[in-house]
């Protein structure tokens, strides 16, 4: 469904340019779940916008559903890492942005139920009038996090939807993800900075190094699912991985420099 | 936290504050005529302009009248046709580049030399007044659309081409609302050229509005009438200008200001 | 008899529809229009007559040769300039002053009260006017020189304000102004009119379009007679002209109106003139272009009396 | 994604796509004249204006360079006073309220009407010229000063605080700076405003710079000396404003735009 | 050092009132280190903002070091939950704003060296001269924490600090900020989603529940500093105080209601 062939990005700025990602080959079958560690900087959002189409890649090629991509795309739907939510729409209003721009006018009624019932699964219910605002900042990714499963996507970049998120609420959300991902037979693509999330959601965790991000090794989680965060019947082939990954993401620290500093 | 009293949240407050303020303007025009005796073939006092009003209110109101609707017509017409202008210049850089310089050229006519122009192409009737009106307040409507869009921020414009929305959805779903306060700043120094616009389209060729009357004072000498009529420019202005701020709080209630 | 076209009176569609333009503003100066406007003479002869203040001779020239206005007044001099310089389908068809109304005029009081106390002066004045055109004429007149005194442009209106506060020394004013002048100032005026010494330049005249001239000068000779009608009536009781004026202008400072159309009478109508109203005299106008091409080096040198008047039109006695 | 090309990139087409811009403005002029046949005297041909420019360059461009000094002096003026006016309107919604009013009132006057009144006071010297550019362009100045002010985003604004911040700071760390790119917006309006200002101004009592140009050409019919005169306000209008934008390049490079 | 005493918050909005803390009563001790734990929008950010002297609180009151609060202090530090980077500085001058405004400028060049540490300390050496934009959303949050650092504050107030920081930056920075505290005997009031990271950190951890918030328990958590996070030497304890803060937090989930849905 996802297809990275030897992607790199280099940012110019004034104080010098940063290479972002470096050699990235990456295959993501289409209803996989594939989630993304790596440390803070290291380019995960980068190649989340890359794939998305927001940003041409300095080289290597890109291409989702075997069509090179040069543009966003209508099935691929994006939960930035900000809520970045439009300050002048109510809560509801918000929501259905992507059905508006994507004139699913014709079933505006259909859609408004879809988006009251995703409010409630998000506990927003009864704040649908609201600005943005009069939110805090775990509400505000909450409806980003409708906004963006409103339009049933076939793909879905999710960029650490749940970081603003208390632990239970988050349990309840990653078991609502996959319940979906499995009803709609969505390709995912998460990132997050829980190694435990990053394992119990994926089918492939795929570990970037610091600066420049490449690949540093992909792992297939074999645990059947349904899975759940927290008190979970896996819990020692969890640990195990986690440990693991938490080796991979611990190794060559001293690597963590901008290319204008070397 | 921040002080708050009476006299900064109160509704009757906002509308008493700004009367005050006009009326110590005024107070502070007579004191100057006293304070260095100015002569009143060069400023008459606020009193003989209140008298001069009182003399002959209806015909007054009644040029005021002319005046008001030449500027509010003008003004719709330079939204009408800032607005579109200014999305073509934030669609397009090279448009932008294009098209500036020669708003520019054209803004910078002093407006006064082609007002016999204008009598001469479209007559003595409300057109040429209209166009003028059009022409003073037509840059900074699009000028600040243009920019207030362009500084829509990058995340917001980010999410809005993730969803895949056409360039007229970008436009008017997300960079023209999201223009709006700066719109409204635009409109606000728009406002008051606008009056002044439909003046100057009446120095020329005009039987009728304020202009006129300030022009045909001249006929009498009488500085009285003419500062009457520029006291009843200011009032419009000042309502115009209210007026603006009342629409924005309606239509903006999202528009968070911070003191 | 000229009232043919609209003797129906009261039937409006009969009549045609016509355009004229003071030279400036609603001054007292121009209420023959209205005198004319309202004792009927436009429509008895055929004309419904829409007047609009003009904002300046140039202004109504262009006005008149664009075609916005059938008929204007406009200072002669100035006109002459004008056409001198540019090629304006427009031509003058009879003359509202026999003599020039242009003159400096100062306060009493001040440093300005004969000709010889010019030199060194300040005058305010509006740029190119014939006042400044023609000073250098009026200098040589006077015998004084006629490079020590210096005119500051500025706009008409704010004239009178300059010489009340003493910004100026004196102003260009036309002598109907005088009235003006001195209710802004509150002092007794000096007046040194250029018409005193410089016989032969007109004041102002009507103008209209070459074409109309051309082809239908039956009607440019109703319309002038009518207009004349009304000047005629205005300097034999400018009291009541300025009554009909402030009907049409509210604004109008009667007093102040009455005492500029006394003004004007000897230069509508001066002792030693006794040709119709409105007379042209070639020979006169001739000497006017001459005088002009002599001030200013950028009008042409071809141009006649021809070029500015159509003398076939103008009225004779 | 977007479309990079030579014409949205380059430095040279940055500066030639402007001049192609004035040069099609220049010929949709010409061919206007030919097309309605409008005459001479209404509108004169860019050759013929461009020759009378060439009768006397020297001369013209003297009177340029004189009008030029009061619009940038009359223009540093209006920003040396609005700005800390624009800071004590967002400092006090109490001195908000008076002080509008009274700023619109003073802006609604047709300054063409009080240009006389200057001189009386000020004078045939540059000073009354200056005072008309600072007043012309002032509001503007001062409305988009405190407009950018007040839309500083409250997350800011209680960063500093939580620093406990002075009122001072506030202003000079964070408000000022966050409304510059605002700021140059209501300058970039201003400039034009201020160009003309100063024309205006030397409509009375001036004998030299363009103005006087254009009322001394006026009044004898030069219509191609008069559109001289505007053609070099035009260019000279275009000049500082692309000053303004090379300024605002160099000190805002923070600014982002979007497209 | 801060005594709440009945404070309660009500925000007034167009779509309606909404009651985000109520009767809140807490006394943190000097040197303490308090975190606070609660579902997202019960109001933690909110009682930070109290404390702060951001915001006057509807009912009750509010003192720090014996005084009333009626406005911010010096001492106090705020770290927001959201980056609020300063776009037109670099990170280096964004960090040293609150140096420049309370005026420190005498010992400019200590505190510039300060900076420096700091942001070597959290990884951040070598983007000094960048601008905010430039980095990406974990960077920005470190740049954040380093603001709230540089001045050796008495009471430190963090608002999700860790939250878009990868596993092992935060258990460094949180091991960092242990020994800053314990060098520059800090008050904190620490606001996580990480039951985990507020059993490890905390002397207490304050539970509060969803709107209105209102203190549900107050755990003391005495396990021997310094603590670790993740392969700690007391997991079971830490797993321990985790479950039972895990039950206190799914309680009443019926109730995340805002008043006026009521
Ligand atoms: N400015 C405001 N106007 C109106 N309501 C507000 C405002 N700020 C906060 N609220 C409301 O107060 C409640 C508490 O908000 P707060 O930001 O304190 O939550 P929080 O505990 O920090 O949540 P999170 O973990 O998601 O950041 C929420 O219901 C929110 O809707
Ligand atoms: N617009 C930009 N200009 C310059 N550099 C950039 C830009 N965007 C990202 N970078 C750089 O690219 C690198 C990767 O950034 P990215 O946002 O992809 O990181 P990330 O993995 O998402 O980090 P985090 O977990 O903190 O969100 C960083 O070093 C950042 O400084
Ligand atoms: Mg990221
Ligand atoms: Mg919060």
């Amino acid at each position: 469904m996802i297809k990275l062939d030897g992607v790199g990005q280099v940012f110019e700025g004034r104080a010098g340019r940063v290479q972002a990602l470096d050699g990235i080959d990456l295959h993501v079958q289409e209803n996989e779940f594939v989630t993304l560690i790596g440390r803070s900087g290291c380019g995960k959002s980068t190649l989340l916008r890359l794939i998305a189409g927001l940003l041409p890649p300095t080289y290597g090629g890109v291409a989702v559903a075997g069509e090179p991509v040069t543009a966003p795309r209508r099935d691929v739907s994006f939960m930035f890492q900000r809520p970045a939510l439009l300050p002048w729409r109510s809560v509801l209003s918000n929501v259905m942005l992507p059905v508006e721009i994507s004139g699913g006018d014709l079933d505006r009624k259909k859609y408004v139920e879809r988006a009251h019932e995703l409010l409630e699964l998000v506990g927003l219910d009864g704040f649908e009038r609201r600005l943005p605002h009069e939110l805090s900042g775990g509400m505000q990714q909450r409806v980003s996090l409708c906004r963006s499963l409103i339009r049933r996507p076939k793909v879905m970049l999710m960029d650490e939807p749940f970081s603003a998120l208390d632990a239970l609420t988050r349990t309840e959300l990653s078991e609502e993800l996959q319940r979906i991902q499995m009803e709609l037979a969505t390709t995912i693509v998460f990132v997050t900075h829980s190694i435990e999330e990053a394992v119990v959601l994926a089918d492939r965790v795929v570990v970037l190094t610091p600066r420049p991000g490449r690949l540093r090794e992909v792992v297939e989680i074999d645990i059947p699912r349904p899975r759940s965060l927290g008190q979970n019947a896996h819990l020692t082939e969890v640990a195990q991985i986690s440990a693991h990954l938490h080796a991979l993401l611990a190794e060559k620290q001293a690597e963590i420099r901008p290319v204008d500093a070397r | 936290m921040t002080n708050r009293s009476w006299l900064t949240t109160s509704r009757s407050a906002a509308v008493l504050l700004p009367i005050l303020g006009l009326v110590a303007a005024i107070a502070l025009w007579w004191l100057a005529i006293v304070a260095f005796s100015i002569e009143s073939f060069l400023l008459p006092t606020p009193g003989a302009v209140a008298a001069k009003f009182l003399e002959q209110p209806g015909y007054l109101l009644q040029q005021t009248w002319v005046s008001f609707l030449e500027t509010i017509l003008g003004f719709g017409l330079a939204i009408v046709a800032g607005v579109p202008i200014a999305l073509l210049i934030v669609r397009s850089v090279i448009l932008e580049r294009l098209v500036y310089p020669l708003l520019l050229a054209v803004n910078a006519i002093p407006k006064i030399a082609i007002a016999p122009l204008l009598v001469v192409w479209w007559g003595f009737g409300q057109l040429p007044k209209v166009l003028m009106v059009l022409l003073v307040c037509f840059f900074p409507i699009v000028i600040s659309t243009a920019q207030g869009m362009k500084s829509t921020p990058a995340e917001l414009v980010e999410l809005l081409r993730s969803l895949k929305a056409g360039k007229a959805q970008e436009f008017f779903k997300l960079r023209l609302i999201y223009a709006l306060p700066q719109v409204f700043t635009g409109l606000k120094v728009a406002i008051s050229l606008a009056v002044i616009g439909s003046v100057i389209g009446e120095f020329a060729g005009a039987t009728e509005g304020l202009g006129y009357v300030i022009t045909s004072s001249g006929a009498t000498a009488d500085v009285a009438l003419a500062f009457a009529a520029i006291a009843l420019l200011s009032v419009m202005s000042i309502i115009l200008f209210y007026g603006l701020v009342l629409l924005e709080h309606l239509l903006l209630p999202w528009a968070q200001e911070t003191r | 008899n000229d009232g043919q076209a609209g003797g129906q009176g009261g039937d409006g569609a009969a009549l045609e529809k016509v355009n004229y333009l003071t030279s400036f503003n609603t001054f007292g100066r121009e209420a023959y229009a209205y005198v004319a406007l309202e004792k009927g003479y436009f429509k008895d002869a055929g004309f419904d007559v829409t007047i609009t203040p003009g904002s300046g001779t140039v202004d109504v020239l262009k006005l008149v040769a664009g075609g916005q206005a059938d008929y204007g007044i406009g200072d002669f001099t100035a006109t002459v300039i004008t056409l001198g310089k540019q090629k304006l389908p427009v031509t003058t068809v009879g003359m509202i002053h026999q003599r020039s109304l242009a003159a400096i005029v100062a306060l009493e009081g001040g440093k300005i009260s004969k000709p010889e106390d010019l030199p060194g002066k300040k005058i305010g004045d509006q740029p190119g006017s014939t006042n400044t055109l023609m000073f250098p004429l009026y200098a040589k007149a006077a015998g004084i020189p006629s490079d020590q005194t210096k005119f500051v442009p500025n706009p008409p209106p704010a004239l009178p304000q300059l010489l009340a506060a003493g910004t100026v020394d004196g102003i260009g004013q036309f002598v109907v102004g005088v009235p003006l002048v001195e209710k802004a100032a509150k002092k007794k005026a000096i007046v040194l009119p250029y018409g005193k010494l410089l016989p032969d330049l007109y004041g102002n005249a009507i103008i209209t379009r070459a074409d109309l001239a051309k082809d239908h000068p039956d009607q440019v000779k109703r319309f002038t007679g009518a207009l004349l009608k009304g000047l005629q009536d205005t300097i034999d009781d400018p009291e009541a002209a300025a009554q009909t004026l402030k009907k049409y202008v509210p604004n109008t400072d009667v007093a102040v109106a009455t005492e500029e159309l006394k003004l004007m009478k000897p230069y509508v109508k001066p002792d030693d003139f006794s040709g119709p109203l409105g007379d042209v005299d070639t020979a006169r106008v001739q000497k006017v272009i001459d005088a002009v091409k002599g001030a200013d080096k950028e009008v042409n040198p071809a141009l006649t009396p021809a070029d500015v008047v159509d003398g076939a039109l103008a009225p004779k006695g």
